[in-house]
């Protein structure tokens, strides 16, 4: 079980596991943190989003695979299922943020964030 | 138990995981692309691939019903509309990382990488809960429909609703004329 | 005339001048001549009454006529405070000298107080003033005393400002308030002590008690109960009686209109004190009775001598009466009941009719009332001097007129007491006031009424006073010259219950640790007052022998006081007096001055009681804003850190919000924390971040 | 699934069914409807809709009743608590259609949209505090959140709202994903996403030895920050203060109790089974599930929170943005209530989310009538509003004074019940007459809570103040509609009536 | 309908103040009208109230028990809404009713925003008559707060100069006081309720008294909850050093709401140490340390109130100081236990009651006219204005302590028990005696005696509306001087079950 926890795939015999994953997730999940603090455009901060969302979605699919890939009982399909509603919801957003972006940029002109700062303290 | 996964299933990883680390050069370089890059079209570039990256894990775990949704969602509808967003609002003063901001962009790199430090430690000290999987991926599609239509239904009718709503309110946001 | 009669003859007494009192309070306004006629007829019918009770009192052979008690102020379930009415003999001398004179000054005020501002509001006070002085005499308690005692003090301070438009009348009045008030404390104190210890206060009570020894429990510094009670009582009696070191008050209280000063600052009001002690005297144990005896004798010389330099005509006579209640006090500390009684009903009547007739003259010489504006008055205004001179007479002794009866007592009982237990002071201040007050007297007679006019303009304006004014003269001048003859209160007043109890009590065998030398003269004093209430002091020859000596001795100081007077104020035909009174007064010029200025009393006491209450009061003032207001009342409630942050939570709200809006200490810190709040969102991410870091930390933390 | 078992599983979430119905019924008919009147028949339809739904919570069908527990394969579930705020949620919703109604800050833009998305939010509020399962869970959250978005978003030519927006957009965003990846953690420790499944094996698995509490303790923050963001919590309360300012009005107070209140309604969701524990922070060496660690974090979040909120408060001036601290410290008191895992305070905190439901629209309603009128919501605006309509001041005065916690108000009350948990918790972990560490924890937060009550109070008086000590340039009388004063004096008499609060305590406590 | 009288009295006002809220705002004359109405038949059923109140009936637990009413309210949490009377609460009430139909008249004087003055001030009345009838912990807290609030506004609008710093210092300090009293409320609720079988006395003060839940806890505890109370009363009566927000509040307040305040709001303070104080925690009352300490604490309030009174320059800010001294006397009396003190403190709030309100009331009369109350500035108002003058010596003597006047009987009567207790202490403050004497007398002289003033020479003498309100305190200022017993019998019963607490 360890193996399968702790292979990165040196082993021919075993495939790449779980850590592996969890450690990708774990990097393009701070990576989309830091586009998100980082950026300066709305839709670079989208960007750090997009990236989060997938880190969780790959978690997911890693869990769900190396938890048993249930088929059946509750905790079936709950990888897929999962990865099939967040983008979904993703998409959702992006729509929703795009609209909101458009309406700030007849606005202010800029979706740069930086300058948006009518409120503050 | 590990041996009687191999023995189970008589089957030779090393494409799989090559392929795994390819996908992972992919994505971890262009998601640091996406996060860093200066212009942000090249950053939705970037995004592209680390989005195609992460469809090929899906594939890899098992899911090519999720791999193609990536692919036709995520990459086909969210990232063109994310271009989109960039090209209508985009301005020719392309963006700056530097600057005034650069001393911000250090406390925001210490903060993520902090807290990728704590998530580390957490990946690799937490007991997770483990199963054999089946060392064939089983086709999932069907049986992701069937779920769909049972106990995911509910789910599945608020996406729906959710969706309604969205595009109700973003067509209501776009819109220049008010009545 | 049974005594249900004799009660409810003193309830008309006491009800009649308050219920006219109401009426006039609310109505005077609208009542013709602002009711003047209507207090007058009222007095008059009291004064039948008071008369009727008296000569009933005298027919009859008893003492006690009428003690009538009631529940008044429940205290608790079980301890009641009650109210009562006594008549007894001296209630009803006490009675007639109230309403007498009262009456009088009521019909001398309708011509002194003519086209006065506030002439209806005069006859109130002096309405209400009678009214309590009545209620005083009638009590049958100490409460009820204290009561009326208090109330006969607020009358005194609205007639002696009467005039307040005037600085000097408004401040007159509160001193006098707050002088007795002085006075009334320690009689507070003397009551708190008595309720204590007997539950009750009724005089019969207070009296059983001491023959009790209820209250001869060890008190406080050494001294018992009894005596404590005893001196505290007595303290009010030394305000109301202007008794020195109280006196001050009085001679201001002058700026009152003069009929006023008749009625209350002559007649009757101060010899409230001489009343209660003559009253309470089985109560006072023999330390009190040697201590009333000495502050007596002071009193009497003391203001005698600065009555003998005084320039205003009232002052005089002010200082006179502070001399001759110290004699009354002095007599009834060395146990002359009969003479110290006596005496305050004698001097009620020649005191009252100098009052009067010095404001008959100040009427006539249009309010001027300096002698040195005076002289030869008795041209200008014969029968007001007549009665006058009569009066001055009675004053100094002079037999046959009533003073030299009580006088003569006086002298006589202190006397005997020396010649038995020492205490020579006492006897050189009564004989020395004799001849003191024959000379000032005759020294105010000679200014005023004789000689050559100082003020010609004034002169020329006087004249004889109007009936009303000129009746009470007559009437209170031929009451100087046969109110006390044969010595008819002695006869009137023989035995007394009270006296037999200090006999008692002295065999009892009288202990006090401190005051040793004074238990055997307490032994002798007992036993003096006894003899002397048991007959003049037939049975003991060296109390006769004292009183004869005493006759012959104060006639002649009387009359050598009234021939230095001549000497010295009488003009010859050079129009200079045989001795010059100023060079006397530039010879002796320390002493001058310190008499002219009355011993600087006044002056004293200012510096040192009220310009220090003053300071204090302002210091508490200041005090109170700056330094409770901010800090005490927060360290007191919550200690250091408490009051910190209440301090803070004050200063936030009360200050911060009052002046400007913005909250201060803890504003301030929310004003650092706000720049959290920059609009930022980037910002806004990256706290995210930190925060989820921070509770990250936390939870790392509590793990460990 | 059958038909038959479709309807049975359907029985229980009619109100969203019906709300669900609504929505599509406002849409077509705003399409239909001639432009005047589309505002008022789509407001009577969407409010007559949410009434509906809301008499069907509170008379649930027979049927429902037998089904109550579980449906959809134990997709959602049905107790106490989710009748509860659904019920909340429900009024919440109507309330704001009608606070939409009578304020002209939306009048003229588009009403069909907004309606829907008032009820499509509320749609999923409801279904989040439903939920049994972390999808449903996200997947209702994100209703909401989306749904806000484009509400706070919703005056689209004014700037103020454009960035409130976008602010909200940006942070909900992130938040929902920073928590759904703690979610993916829950998962990957327990191997289900049921939440009822998920808490049971946590709870199993900390009571064996050698159980590593670090995972779990980091899930719960990453789940934290999606939940706090919804419950503007320190330090997840930044967007909170420029959205309520920036968002139409009766928006804002749709997000400061219906969003707030979904918020605490998952957290409960999420963390009843430990309510059931009795446990507290005096058995600390009983594990995870002695709850050793929670009642401390918690403490800490409500301290923080309150505290922020009401320092901020102080110097704020814009008394929308003031009600939106003010909210955030409101939420570090219902923490408070967290920190203490007992039946009971999971009631307190639903008692005082009542009391604070009423009090708060109430205060919001008075902002929406003084834009309406005056034309801001400065504080300047409420200069002298006692002298120009006392019926509006004396309500805003008796909002002030609840949100205060000062008798005789709702706010009172739910402070009084409040502190008595904590206290009580205080009380209960003393030995005898000495007292602990953890009896001195919870004296010591509610002397931080009362200290706060006190802070509170400066803030609030500044209204007070302005509306009553101060005069306005403009004195003319103000002359409300019956409307605008009949709600006012209505939610003023609620928030005094719940001085009553008999019915809402047995209300509660069926939980 | 005697079950009903309580509920009457105390929820009558607010049936005033909705119909003065109907009125319409520009008809000053009937909203006054209904005011004085409202007042009135409050006023007259208090005075029902004082003839069917028997005080040598009372029931086993102390109060009257016709008028008695308890019915559940909120049973989840055991509050009652539980109204009785005994001979305190009586007295107190009867003056309540008195002074606030008084206080209505002289509210006529306010010219601005009479509606919602009047509405306020309905809304007090309900607060003072809950406070002085509630016998349910958790009722009283809520009318304790209740009067909190109108008293805020009717000080922030309608008051002086500084009237904002003065309402919030009364707000915050009341608050801060209360919120003690509620941390006491919460600690019986919580020792109470703990056990199901009392759970349902929690609030029950009767039951709480006699029960004494805290009997075996510790001495500290109990001090705790002592001076909790004690200092959450304190700061009502208002005793030192909590004073001073009242100089400030009554300095600033109208007219009428200063008669309130002093009249009525200041013996809250004293009736909820007799109240609840005492009966709660009596062992502790009856401690040495703590009878002497309070006892001092009356004594430098009687003296120290005194001499910040004479250092005064402004009116009304002597008189607040007055009543600061004055209310000493209550603390002294109730302090040392004793049969006399404890019935004089009672009186003595009654009186103070009765002279302070009118003191207030003759300033505000004087105000009225000058618009300043600055003790220097003012001089020979006697002449000018003779009647008024009249009812002033009658209100300052009264204040003063003069015997036949309601002050005097407090007074001597708080002192005879407490001379019982301490000789050297009560004779000590018998100097307070003559200090309020000189600050009185010297304040009369200042503002009324002296040469009539030009520019006070056109003030009209009292007019019928002060007159109604003025001269109705005089008469029972001096109706119950001298006869005091009409007051005192009322209550004496209920003293002695008070004072049998303290019997072992």
């Amino acid at each position: 079980m360890n193996e399968l926890v702790n292979s990165w795939g040196l082993n021919p015999a075993i495939p790449v596991g779980l850590n592996a994953y969890l450690l990708v997730a774990a990097i393009l999940f701070v990576l989309g943190l830091i586009a998100c603090m980082a950026r300066r455009n709305a839709i670079g901060i989208l960007i750090g989003v997009e990236l989060i969302i997938n880190a969780a979605i790959i978690n997911f699919m890693a869990f769900w695979r190396f938890g048993g890939s249930q088929t059946d009982g509750s905790g079936a399909l709950v990888g897929p299922l999962f990865g099939v509603f967040l983008i979904l919801l993703a998409a959702c957003e992006a729509a929703v943020a795009l609209a909101i972006l458009l309406s700030l940029y007849f606005n202010f002109g800029t979706i740069e964030v930086d300058s948006i700062h009518q409120m503050e303290r | 138990m590990s041996n009687e996964l191999i023995n189970a299933a008589g089957q030779n990883w090393v494409g799989a995981n090559l392929a795994f680390w390819f996908i992972t050069a992919v994505v971890v370089g262009s998601a640091t692309m996406a996060a860093f890059a200066r212009n942000i079209v090249q950053a939705a570039y970037a995004l592209f691939f680390t989005l195609l990256g992460v469809a090929g894990y899906f594939a890899l775990l098992g899911s090519s019903f999720l791999a193609i949704t990536q692919v036709v969602i995520y990459v086909g509808g969210i990232l063109v509309l994310l271009m989109f967003g960039v090209l209508l609002t985009n301005r020719p003063l392309q963006e700056r990382t530097h600057g005034e901001l650069g001393r911000y962009l250090i406390a925001a790199i210490a903060g993520a990488v902090l807290l990728g430090g704590v998530l580390v430690r957490v990946v690799f000290s937490t007991p997770w809960k483990m199963a054999p999987a089946p060392a064939v991926p089983v086709p999932e599609t069907a049986a992701i429909g069937r779920m769909l239509v049972g106990n995911y239904l509910l789910p599945l009718e608020l996406a729906g609703m959710l969706l309604l709503l969205c595009l109700l309110g973003a067509a209501y946001l776009v819109r220049r004329q008010e009545r | 005339m049974n005594d249900q009669l004799v009660l409810n003859l003193a309830c008309v007494i006491f009800l009649l001048p308050l219920a006219c009192f109401a009426l006039m309070a609310v109505f005077h306004e609208r009542i013709p001549r602002h009711g003047d006629w209507l207090a007058t007829t009222a007095l008059g019918v009291t004064l039948a009454c008071a008369i009727a009770i008296f000569v009933h009192a005298a027919m009859t052979g008893r003492n006690l006529l009428v003690n009538v008690t009631f529940d008044w102020l429940p205290l608790g379930m079980t301890n009641m405070l009650k109210g009562g009415i006594l008549v007894d003999r001296l209630t009803a001398v006490m009675l007639v000298v109230v309403t007498l004179v009262s009456f009088l000054v009521h019909l001398f005020s309708v011509g002194y107080m003519a086209g006065d501002v506030r002439y209806g509001r005069y006859y109130c006070g002096l309405l209400l003033f009678t009214t309590s002085m009545l209620g005083l005499v009638l009590a049958n308690n100490l409460i009820y005393l204290y009561i009326f005692w208090e109330l006969v003090g607020l009358s005194s301070y609205l007639l002696i400002g009467h005039w307040f438009e005037k600085k000097s009348a408004s401040d007159a009045a509160i001193k006098a308030f707050i002088t007795t008030r002085l006075g009334d404390v320690g009689m507070f104190i003397g009551l708190m002590i008595c309720y204590w210890k007997v539950g009750s206060l009724q005089y019969a009570d207070l009296f059983a008690a001491v023959q009790n020894g209820v209250l001869s429990g060890q008190g406080f510094a050494g001294y018992d109960w009894q005596t404590l009670a005893g001196l505290g009582i007595f303290f009010g009696a030394m305000g109301k009686s202007a008794q020195f070191p109280l006196h001050v008050w009085l001679p201001d209280a002058m700026e009152g209109p003069t009929p006023v000063s008749a009625l209350i600052h002559a007649a009757t009001m101060v010899a409230a004190g001489v009343y209660l002690t003559g009253r309470l005297l089985p109560f006072f144990s023999p330390p009190t009775l040697i201590f009333i005896a000495y502050i007596g004798g002071i009193t009497a010389i003391f203001a005698a001598t600065i009555a003998l330099v005084q320039d205003d005509i009232k002052k005089v006579l002010a200082y006179s009466t502070v001399s001759q209640l110290g004699y009354m006090i002095m007599a009834l500390g060395v146990g002359g009941y009969v003479s110290g009684l006596f005496h305050l009903t004698t001097h009620a009547m020649f005191k009252a009719c100098l009052f009067l007739g010095s404001g008959a003259v100040i009427h006539a010489m249009h309010h001027e009332q300096s002698m040195s504006q005076y002289g030869g008055l008795r041209h200008k205004m014969p029968w007001t001097a007549t009665f006058y001179i009569m009066a001055t007479l009675a004053l100094c002794g002079v037999p046959p007129f009533a003073g030299f009866w009580s006088k003569d007592l006086i002298l006589g009982d202190t006397l005997a007491f020396t010649m038995q237990h020492g205490h020579w002071f006492l006897v050189v201040a009564g004989f020395g006031t004799a001849f003191l007050t024959a000379f000032y007297m005759t020294r105010q007679v000679f200014l005023t009424f004789f000689g050559a006019p100082r003020n010609e303009h004034k002169f020329e304006h006087a004249h004889e006073v109007a009936w009303q004014m000129l009746l009470p003269l007559v009437i209170l001048g031929t009451l100087s010259l046969v109110g006390g003859l044969g010595g008819w209160f002695e006869k009137y007043n023989p035995k007394l219950d009270g006296i037999t109890q200090i006999k008692a009590i002295a065999e009892a065998g009288y202990q006090s640790p401190l005051v040793a030398t004074a238990v055997a003269a307490a032994h002798q004093v007992a036993a003096a007052a006894h003899e002397g209430a048991e007959g003049a002091g037939e049975h003991n020859p060296v109390v006769a022998q004292a009183h004869h000596t005493a006759m012959v001795l104060s006639i002649v100081l009387a009359f050598a006081g009234i021939g230095l007077g001549v000497l010295m104020y009488r003009e010859r035909k050079n129009g200079k007096a045989l001795l010059n009174p100023d060079a006397l007064a530039r010879a002796f010029r320390p002493v001058y001055v310190l008499l002219w200025n009355k011993y600087f009393f006044d002056e004293i006491y200012n510096a040192v009681f009220v310009e220090t209450t003053h300071i204090a009061a302002r210091v508490c003032a200041v005090f109170d804003r700056l330094v409770i207001d901010s800090v005490v009342n927060f360290a007191g409630l919550m200690g250091k850190v408490g009051a910190f942050v209440v301090d803070m939570l004050d200063r936030l709200v009360v200050d911060g919000l009052m002046v400007n809006g913005s909250a201060r200490a803890a504003g301030f810190m929310g004003n650092e924390l706000s720049y959290a709040q920059t609009g930022r969102v980037r910002q806004y991410l990256l706290l995210m971040v930190l925060g989820i870091l921070a509770l990250s930390g936390v939870v790392l933390v509590l793990i460990k | 699934m059958t038909t038959a078992q479709l309807y049975l599983n359907c029985l229980p979430i009619l109100p969203e069914i019906i709300l669900s119905a609504v929505i599509c019924l406002v849409v077509l008919l705003d399409m239909f409807v001639p432009l005047g009147r589309s505002r008022v028949v789509c407001g009577l339809v969407a409010f007559a809709g949410t009434i509906v739904a809301l008499q069907v919570v509170i008379n649930p069908p027979v049927a429902v009743e037998a089904a109550l527990g579980g449906t959809f394969g134990g997709m959602i579930t049905m107790d106490g608590l989710s009748q509860f705020f659904r019920m909340l949620f429900l009024g919440g919703a109507a309330i704001t259609i009608v606070f939409t109604l009578g304020s002209v800050e939306t009048i003229h833009y588009r009403q069909g949209e907004f309606l829907s998305l008032i009820l499509g939010a509320t749609l999923g509020a409801c279904l989040l505090v439903a939920s049994n399962n972390f999808l449903m869970f996200f997947l209702s959250l994100e209703t909401l959140s989306l749904c806000s978005y484009v509400l706070a978003a919703y005056i689209k030519h004014q700037r103020l709202s454009a960035e409130a927006g976008l602010k909200y957009l940006l942070y909900g965003a992130v938040a929902s994903g920073v928590m759904v990846f703690g979610i993916s953690y829950f998962y990957g420790m327990t191997g289900t996403v049921q939440i009822n499944g998920v808490i049971n094996s946590v709870m199993i698995a900390s009571s064996m030895p050698g159980f590593n509490v670090v995972p779990f303790l980091l899930a719960t923050v990453l789940v934290l920050a999606g939940l706090g963001f919804k419950m503007a919590m320190v330090p997840f309360q930044s967007w909170a203060p420029d959205v309520y300012q920036g968002a139409p009005t009766p928006v804002t107070a749709f997000l400061s109790v219906v969003s707030k209140g979904a918020g605490f309604a998952a957290l409960l969701r999420v963390t009843l089974p430990f309510f059931a524990t009795n446990a507290t922070v005096a058995n600390a060496t009983a594990g995870l599930a002695g709850m050793a660690h929670l009642p401390v974090l918690f403490a800490i979040l409500a301290v923080a929170t309150m505290t922020f909120g009401n320092l901020v408060a102080l110097r704020q001036t814009d008394v929308k943005r003031l009600l939106a601290y003010s909210s955030i410290a409101h939420a570090g008191f219902l923490l408070m209530g967290m920190s203490v895992f007992q039946p009971d305070s999971a009631r307190a905190i639903m008692f005082y989310f009542f009391m604070y439901f009423v009090m708060n629209l109430g205060a919001f309603w008075v902002v929406i009538v003084v834009i309406n009128r005056i034309g801001g919501s400065d504080l300047a605006h409420f200069r002298g509003l006692a002298y120009r309509n006392w019926k509006l001041a004396a309500a805003m005065f008796i909002f002030l004074i609840s949100l205060t916690g000062i008798p005789p108000t709702a706010g009172f009350v739910a402070k009084l019940i409040l502190f008595k948990v904590v206290i009580s918790a205080g009380i209960s972990a003393m030995q005898g007459a000495v007292m602990t560490p953890a009896s001195w924890f919870y004296f010591g937060l509610a002397i931080v809570g009362v200290i706060n009550s006190a802070i509170s109070l400066v803030y609030y008086m500044k209204i007070m103040r302005a509306m009553a000590f101060e005069r306005s340039d403009d004195s003319s009388r103000l002359d409300l509609n019956w409307v605008e004063a009949g709600y006012a004096m209505a939610f003023a008499a609620a928030t005094v009536g719940l001085l009553y609060f008999e019915p809402i305590a047995n209300l509660v406590n069926q939980l | 309908m005697d079950k009903m009288l309580l509920t009457l009295i105390t929820f009558l006002p607010l049936a005033g103040m909705v119909a003065v809220l109907l009125a319409p705002g520009k008809a000053h004359n009937l909203i006054r009208g209904i005011a004085v109405v409202t007042s009135g038949v409050v006023f007259a059923l208090t005075c029902w109230l004082w003839w069917v109140f028997d005080p040598t009936a009372l029931a086993s637990h102390g109060y009257d028990a016709r008028t008695w009413i308890e019915i559940p309210w909120i049973n989840s949490f055991h509050v009652y809404y539980r109204f009785g009377v005994d001979g305190l609460s009586t007295l107190l009430i009867v003056m309540t009713g008195f002074l606030s139909f008084l206080a209505t008249f002289v509210g006529f004087s306010v010219k601005k925003q009479v509606k919602g003055f009047y509405a306020l001030y309905m809304l007090l009345m309900t607060g003072m008559f809950g406070v002085f009838m509630a016998l349910d912990f958790f009722l009283f807290y809520v009318f304790w707060e209740l009067m909190l609030l109108p008293m805020y506004f009717l000080i922030g609008i309608w008051g002086g100069p500084r009237k904002e710093y003065a309402a919030i210092k009364f707000f915050i300090y009341t608050l801060l006081g209360s919120v003690l009293i509620l941390l006491v409320m919460i600690a019986y609720y919580f020792q109470v309720a703990a056990d199901p079988k009392t759970a349902d006395f929690a609030f029950n003060i009767p039951w709480l008294v006699a029960n004494q839940p805290f009997h075996g806890a510790s001495p500290a505890f109990k001090h705790l909850l002592f001076w909790g109370l004690f200092i959450g009363f304190a700061i009502k009566v208002p005793i030192f050093p909590f004073h001073t927000w009242l100089p400030d509040a009554h300095v600033e307040a109208p007219t009428a709401i200063s008669v309130i305040l002093a009249g009525v709001l200041l013996k809250m303070g004293g009736y909820g140490i007799l109240r609840f104080n005492y009966p709660l925690l009596p062992e502790v009352g009856s401690t040495d340390w703590v009878m002497w300490f309070l006892a001092v604490l009356g004594v430098v309030n009687i003296i120290y109130g005194a001499f910040c009174a004479l250092g005064q320059t402004d009116f009304k800010r002597l008189v607040a100081y007055s009543s600061v001294s004055h209310m000493g006397y209550v603390l002294l009396g109730v302090a040392v236990l004793k049969e006399e003190g404890v019935n004089g403190a009672i009186f003595q709030m009654f009186a103070h009651g009765l002279s302070s309100a009118m003191m207030f009331m003759l300033v505000g009369v004087l105000y009225d006219r000058a618009h300043h109350r600055e003790i220097a500035r003012f001089g020979g108002i006697a002449t000018q204005m003779p009647v008024y003058f009249g009812l002033a010596v009658v209100g300052f003597f009264a204040s003063l302590g003069l015997p036949a006047m309601v002050g005097f009987i407090g007074e001597i009567s708080v002192f005879l028990g407490a001379f019982k207790y301490s000789m050297p202490l009560t004779a000590f403050a018998t100097l307070g005696m003559l200090l309020t004497a000189g600050y009185i007398l010297w304040t009369m002289q200042r503002v009324y005696m002296g040469n009539p003033k030009p520019q006070y020479a056109e003030f009209p003498d009292a007019n019928k509306w002060e007159l109604i309100s003025l001269v109705p305190l005089a008469a029972t200022c001096i109706l119950f001087g001298v006869l005091p017993a009409l007051a005192m019998n009322i209550y004496l019963p209920s003293t002695q079950l008070f004072l049998k607490m303290f019997a072992q």
